[in-house]
């Protein structure tokens, strides 16, 4: 508790500017708290040479397998002594927040004691990119403490390694009018339903679930996450003629034409004279004065969000809402970036019935995935090798036009199957008749 | 074969001011408009004021020099005795006087060559050799497209379809017929069946192998002789062994089928250009007038033809009304076989929340 | 000469209908012609067992290698003796038109006399896919007669096999308001500079070159050729305001938005009232009435064509006219077909020295593909597995982001040269400054 | 470790509704409007007429407790003793009642947490651990952050921009950050340095090779010793090796350098999302304060701000002018790099005359 400060003349720069300095916090910290001290002395040794000096290794908490992130110092002397000792063991503890990451004041205080109380550092980064609150610093010995005292506290650890990892829900029906279902609740119940493979780390690779609310996908999950469940909806865009006159009154016919219209990728609005013509049957009629109306084809319209995130409240998603699933969102490794691509274009989500089949679903893509990916395959680069065909005879869905932007523009398939997979589609249209 | 009496002379590719209208000769490079009198025929006009009107008839393109002559006689008698050839293999009639077009209408209608084939309407099918000439061929090009011109008559005579609608017609999956609003190709489902005996003697075996895209092909010894082995499981049945080794044959009478491909475009007017994509397939390969394949065809245009907005080229419909709309459209099945497993493919996903319902 | 006519029910059929019927004129030539005769019971058998029965070999006339497509029948009895004779050899002379496929009535009549005398079956496809005058059906002993006597008129062979091959250029300057440059004059240059490489083939495979006087590309030069010569401009579209005005009076105000504006795929033309105000630099004023014009943004123009193509005349190219020049097209084998992509966005082709340039240019495409490319590998997938980039400084030509849709997604790159490669940029800019 | 009193209890991720503000969740689910009253500051309203404001405030996400314990304080005095955290590490603050919003404001600016972040604002950066934490960093992410935030705090505290921003920074090629609007992510140029004496003892040789995403590894002996090779003409300097064998070093104090990538987007409006492209290389790695990576964002940010029209996100703006365009107003150079060659690189080229001049 009494360790000298280090000079730290780099990180002293970044006490500078008006942004929130995390190294006054650091500072802060440092000052009685020894870790904290040699962390800087390791940190700017860093900003010096342009390296970094952790190592991980192998911590852990009874009975799971994952969860800690665990950090050794690399930086010794000739004797293989840490440089800095009091930092060389600085693992965090990866703790799953509330779905949505709301907090009380009490909460936030809560658990800033029980870190503190526990032999953490004092440095709590709300949140990873993953979504977990990370709880930075701690040393082996430890980390059991600190662990039990968040989960009597009601928290559990989230994911690490080749496992089901901390999920993210956005703000949604908390919130924001765009929300097409209960988000937390789709998160909570794919989540704790699988926590054997979170806790238990022995998938071939890391798989992410996440969930948004509506198509602007505030939780990037289309891209960051193995499977994506994005909020949408069947019937029309729902219109409030109050909130749309409001609009239009408080911008113009050019705004109208160059902010709506304009942008909307289908061109499924028109503007039309509000001549008290009866609308076709799939159409919006957005009433803008009394002179000038849009008309929105709800066919033709994919659900994009500009018209309705231009004019808040005037325009609603519709009533008929539910869920599009899309699969195989990563980063870089090993193949390049993929973007999640639709495996359901549309199931319902409100029911008790529906949750369970989002259970099942998820379910059934963490065994296919277990079952068939190769040891550090992401579902998305799994796909890419088995193709999306066999992925979904695995999981058992149908195929969809919507599952593409194109059918194949080449010969290579063969097609000796043609009767058989033409009946299938004609059964199905029958079916749903 | 008897003396030569002639040297060769690498003459090229000939000048064509020899043979050109001399209103377009005297004119090249200084046309600034034209329009579309009536189906069939165009109107350009120069800078100096000079005119010219084009009267353009459908042909069989395989012709015997009976029907060229007849050609060349009614440039004669009312044309002003030249032609061109489209790309096509319409053939154009020039005439820099107003008053001629009629007649020539009439000359060419009553010859039996179909008076059409401008702007908005269906034009001939670029097609391919077959069974009259390649070597390869899974059916007859010229057959399969008299047929269906047959049926597509009045769309190649009329300028009724959203904007111009180019066909085509392969023999086989190599598609020299290329890249159309339509196009009709035959699509092998079977294996090559390998004649082992002649293996041997007609296949450079190391150049059959190279030739496969998937790997599929390697040598073996079967009965003792040196030849090739396919993994069945692998090939995608491309046909691209048979070429460079006939004993590998790919043609099957029941099981080489046509496929239908829509939206394919080599103009950059509005999008870029793209190729054309697979929507019906299993179509039996039945001469000689193939009725199957007209009937998926002519439904196809019947939907684009009342659906698709004025300028709009097939593709351009399809991605305002998106896939599903078509296939719900057209009344075809959508199956597994649509979406695309070839390299690269990703980028044919979905990766959006992009759907019509 | 008084060969019987063989049974042909099912080519029969195809006499039906009203478009004009190829075996009509089969039959007409097999009345005097026992080739003919034979070639319908082929070619009828085929129809009846749905298969094909050629086989090539090797056919050709004195010093050179190709121009021949020769045909064998491999229809025979038990005692390998052709089942019709007559039509076991059933070759086709490749013969290059005249560009643009221009001709006299005499031209084609002195054809189709020469065709005759030097033994042929009197049929002649105009044209094949790649711009073949196709005179078919020939006997080995009669091929080089035949030649010499279309040489003498003026015509040459045209390529087969790892050749250049017989090339195409739209109608064009010849009649065409589109028009960029002088199509065909650019088509002789280069085929007939490379005629070495289209009669002695010894390429790794077959090179197209095509010729399209704009971007509407009539000759599909884009996906049908290696290189792809195709006509634009940089200068502004030029607007003629009679004619705009009588095409607006023809049509109405939904037509210029619905037809003209709303497809241009850049939104570059913007409708404005007509009140005589000054465009800006790069603006195109298309005048509608005394009340509208349409403003074209000329820098934001991607020269699709679309609204010249629907006001023919109103607008026209611009006066500083071109050629793009785009390199890989090809059709399916062995990775997919392939569009030709843009290696030179802009090159003029007006003078001596430009129509030397582009002569240089195709030579060195043809050397470089020839030292480069794999047997069997077209030029499209020889850049497919090099990179465009090597084959951009294999033929020496500058990087440009008019080459690419987007840059790069992805990481996956070496680029320790960076400061070198942006010096490079930037004295290039300085030079065209 | 001491003896355990707790049992594990495997409760997995809490429920919100305890800790969310009462009036979010007496409406939840019926929430029916929102607006932007001011920068850093969003009205809701619900079905029932309910309304709520958030007044949103930047952190420096890794955060000490004394900063949390604030955040806490201010919730308690200013707010309803409600928080919620963004997925960009901004802390909103929701209110009931209209007449608190301004003295939140003011205590949350006077607490040095500067008050913006929403709408047509760049927001706080994504970012990852660096230097601070992770094991393969090539930089720190936190510093980069916090110096280049210092120079945007404008632009996050007004909403001046097109539309939302959003960046993202990562201390590897990994890219933890995620697809962005401007992504800043270290990109190695150099092969591995390898210390073979450590090789043997550290990997697991087959899973290096294994990572290697264009085979260049190799197993070795080298001094006898079994090691790795490198085929550095192959090699991308991707990095990937390094995790799973830290004796490959790809970190270099000189010659890992910073990257900038633009026009990346998740969001589906408008455009379907998309990934971000590489525009800028070669940027120095300049802690503290890195600043060329700072002058080439705001550059960027500064053209699309002036330039880019209401709703477009960087990715929409680009699209409308075309990339040459973005390199000619950026002033940046575009070099053989910017032209991918990695697989399926072929529908990246321009395979059209779709030019701008
Ligand atoms: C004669 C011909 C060129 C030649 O040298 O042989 C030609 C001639 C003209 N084309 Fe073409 N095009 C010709 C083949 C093509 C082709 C290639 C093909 O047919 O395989 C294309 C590309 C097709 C594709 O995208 O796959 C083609 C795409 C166009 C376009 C762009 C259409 C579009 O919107 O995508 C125009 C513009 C237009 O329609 O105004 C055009 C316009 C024209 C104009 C109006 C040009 C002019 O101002 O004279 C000519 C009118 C012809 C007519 O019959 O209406 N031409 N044109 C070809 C006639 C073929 C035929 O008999 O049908
Ligand atoms: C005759 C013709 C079809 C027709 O009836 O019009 C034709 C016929 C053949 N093509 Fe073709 N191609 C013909 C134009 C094309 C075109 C169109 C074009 O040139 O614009 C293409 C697509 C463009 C291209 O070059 O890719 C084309 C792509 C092919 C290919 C596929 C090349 C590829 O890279 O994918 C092959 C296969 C090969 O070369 O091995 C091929 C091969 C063949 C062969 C030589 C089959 C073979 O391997 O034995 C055919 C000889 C038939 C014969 O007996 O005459 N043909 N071929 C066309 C040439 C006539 C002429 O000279 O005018
Ligand atoms: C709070 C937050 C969700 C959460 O659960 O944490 C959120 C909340 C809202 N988002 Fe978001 N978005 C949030 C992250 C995102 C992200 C992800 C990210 O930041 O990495 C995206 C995707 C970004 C991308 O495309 O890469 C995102 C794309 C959008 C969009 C689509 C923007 C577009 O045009 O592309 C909208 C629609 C809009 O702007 O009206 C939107 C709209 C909104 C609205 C207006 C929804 C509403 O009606 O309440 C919220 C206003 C917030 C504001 O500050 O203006 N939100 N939003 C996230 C705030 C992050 C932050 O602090 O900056
Ligand atoms: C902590 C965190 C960055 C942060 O500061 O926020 C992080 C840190 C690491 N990531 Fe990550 N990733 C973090 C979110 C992400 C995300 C974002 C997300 O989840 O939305 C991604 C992109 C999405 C995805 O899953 O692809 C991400 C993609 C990766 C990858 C690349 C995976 C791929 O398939 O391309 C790796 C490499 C690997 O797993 O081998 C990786 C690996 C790592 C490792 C474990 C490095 C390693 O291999 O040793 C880092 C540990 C750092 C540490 O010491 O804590 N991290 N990583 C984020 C997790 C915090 C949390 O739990 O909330
Ligand atoms: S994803 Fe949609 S529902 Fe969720 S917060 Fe964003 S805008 Fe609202
Ligand atoms: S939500 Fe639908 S109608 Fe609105 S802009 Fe998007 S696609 Fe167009
Ligand atoms: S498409 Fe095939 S079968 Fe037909 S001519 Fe071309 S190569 Fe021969
Ligand atoms: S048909 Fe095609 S895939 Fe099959 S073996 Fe032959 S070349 Fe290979
Ligand atoms: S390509 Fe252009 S210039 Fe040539 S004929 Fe077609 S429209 Fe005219
Ligand atoms: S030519 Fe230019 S202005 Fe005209 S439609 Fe095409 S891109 Fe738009
Ligand atoms: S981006 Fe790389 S260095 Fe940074 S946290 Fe992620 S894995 Fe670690
Ligand atoms: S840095 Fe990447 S490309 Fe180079 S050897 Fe390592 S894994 Fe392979």
């Amino acid at each position: 508790m009494a360790k000298q400060m280090i000079d730290t003349p780099n990180l002293d720069e970044l006490e500078n500017g008006p942004w929130p300095s995390f190294v006054t916090g650091l500072k802060r910290l440092a000052k009685d708290n020894d870790m904290m001290v040699d962390l800087m002395g390791q940190l700017e040794t860093s900003y010096q040479t342009r390296f970094g000096y952790w190592k991980g290794g192998t911590v852990g908490v009874v009975g799971y397998g994952g969860g800690v992130i665990p950090r050794f110092t690399e930086l010794k002397d000739e004797n293989h002594k840490p440089l800095f000792p009091e930092a060389a063991e600085f693992h965090t503890l990866r703790i799953m927040p509330p779905a949505g990451m709301h907090y009380s004041s009490d909460l936030l205080r809560q658990m800033s004691d029980a870190w503190l109380e526990t032999g953490g550092s004092g440095l709590i980064a709300f949140h990873g990119q993953s979504g977990d609150i990370m709880l930075q610093g701690i040393k082996t010995a430890d980390v059991q403490r600190a662990f039990d005292k968040f989960n009597e506290m009601g928290f559990d650890l989230g994911g690490a390694g080749p496992a089901l990892r901390t999920s993210m829900s956005c703000v949604g029906a908390a919130r924001c009018e765009m929300s097409c279902f209960d988000e937390a609740r789709a998160l909570r119940i794919v989540i704790n339903n699988n926590l054997d493979d979170m806790h238990r780390p022995s998938l071939p690779y890391k798989f992410k679930f996440k969930f948004s609310g509506c198509p602007n996908d505030c939780m990037n999950s289309i891209q960051r996450s193995d499977m994506a469940t994005i909020g949408t909806w069947r019937d029309n865009i729902r219109a409030d003629e109050k909130l749309s006159r409001e609009w239009y009154a408080a911008h113009s016919m050019e705004d109208a034409i160059n902010m709506v219209v304009n942008h909307c990728p289908s061109k499924a609005i028109q503007l039309r004279k509000n001549d008290g013509a009866a609308v076709a049957e799939g159409v919006t009629k957005v009433v803008l004065s009394d002179e000038s109306c849009l008309e929105i084809d709800n066919h033709n319209c994919v659900r994009c969000m500009h018209c309705l995130n231009v004019m808040p409240g005037a325009l609603l998603p519709g009533k008929d809402k539910g869920v599009t699933i899309l699969v195989g969102g990563k980063s870089v490794l090993k193949i390049g970036a993929t973007m999640g691509t639709v495996v359901i274009p549309f199931m319902k989500l409100e029911s008790d019935e529906d949750f369970e089949r989002l259970n099942d679903l998820s379910r059934s893509m963490l065994d296919f995935f277990a079952e068939n990916a190769l040891e550090h395959e992401r579902t998305g680069e799994m796909i890419e090798r088995i193709g999306l065909v066999n992925f979904l005879e695995g999981i058992e869905l149908e195929v969809d036009p919507n599952m593409v932007n194109q059918p194949r523009a080449n010969p290579y398939i063969r097609m000796d199957g043609w009767d058989e997979e033409a009946a299938k589609w004609f059964e199905r249209k029958q079916a749903a008749a | 074969m008897a003396e030569r009496t002639h040297q060769t002379i690498e003459s090229g590719a000939p000048d064509p001011m020899p043979y050109m209208h001399p209103v377009m000769k005297d004119n090249y490079g200084k046309w600034v408009f034209h329009s579309h009198p009536k189906p069939g025929v165009l109107y350009h006009r120069a800078e100096n004021g000079a005119e010219i009107w084009t009267v353009k008839a459908g042909t069989q393109r395989q012709m015997d020099h009976y029907t060229i002559r007849k050609l060349a006689d009614i440039a004669d008698q009312f044309a002003d005795g030249y032609v061109r050839f489209t790309t096509r293999s319409n053939i154009e009639y020039m005439v820099a006087d107003q008053t001629k077009v009629e007649p020539l209408i009439k000359a060419l209608s009553e010859g039996g060559f179909p008076v059409g084939g401008t702007a908005n309407s269906v034009s001939m099918i670029a097609h391919t050799q077959g069974w009259l000439h390649c070597d390869i061929p899974g059916t007859d090009a010229s057959g399969a497209v008299k047929a269906l011109m047959d049926e597509l008559y009045d769309e190649f005579t009329k300028c009724e379809m959203p904007n111009r609608v180019k066909l085509s017609t392969s023999c086989c999956e190599i598609n020299c017929g290329g890249q159309a609003d339509i196009a009709i190709v035959i699509q092998h489902t079977m294996p090559p069946k390998i004649n082992h005996d002649l293996v041997a003697n007609v296949c450079e075996r190391p150049t059959v192998v190279a030739r496969c895209p998937v790997a599929a092909i390697r040598p073996a010894l079967v009965n003792g002789k040196p030849s090739l082995e396919v993994d069945e499981k692998k090939c995608i049945c491309c046909g691209a062994c048979f070429p460079p080794c006939p004993p590998m044959q790919i043609n099957d009478p029941v099981h080489s089928k046509f496929a239908i491909w829509v939206g394919g475009k080599n103009s950059n007017a509005r999008s870029k250009p793209t190729f054309h994509k697979l929507v019906a397939a299993g179509i039996p390969n039945n001469p000689p007038r193939w009725p199957e394949v007209s009937e998926i065809v002519k439904k196809i245009l019947g939907v684009y033809k009342a659906d698709g907005r004025p300028w709009e080229r097939m593709n351009d419909w399809i991605d305002r009304i998106g896939w599903p709309a078509f296939f719900e459209k057209t009344g075809l099945p959508f199956t597994k076989y649509h979406i695309d497993n070839w390299r690269g493919s990703r980028t044919t996903l979905n990766a959006s929340t992009h759907i019509r319902f």
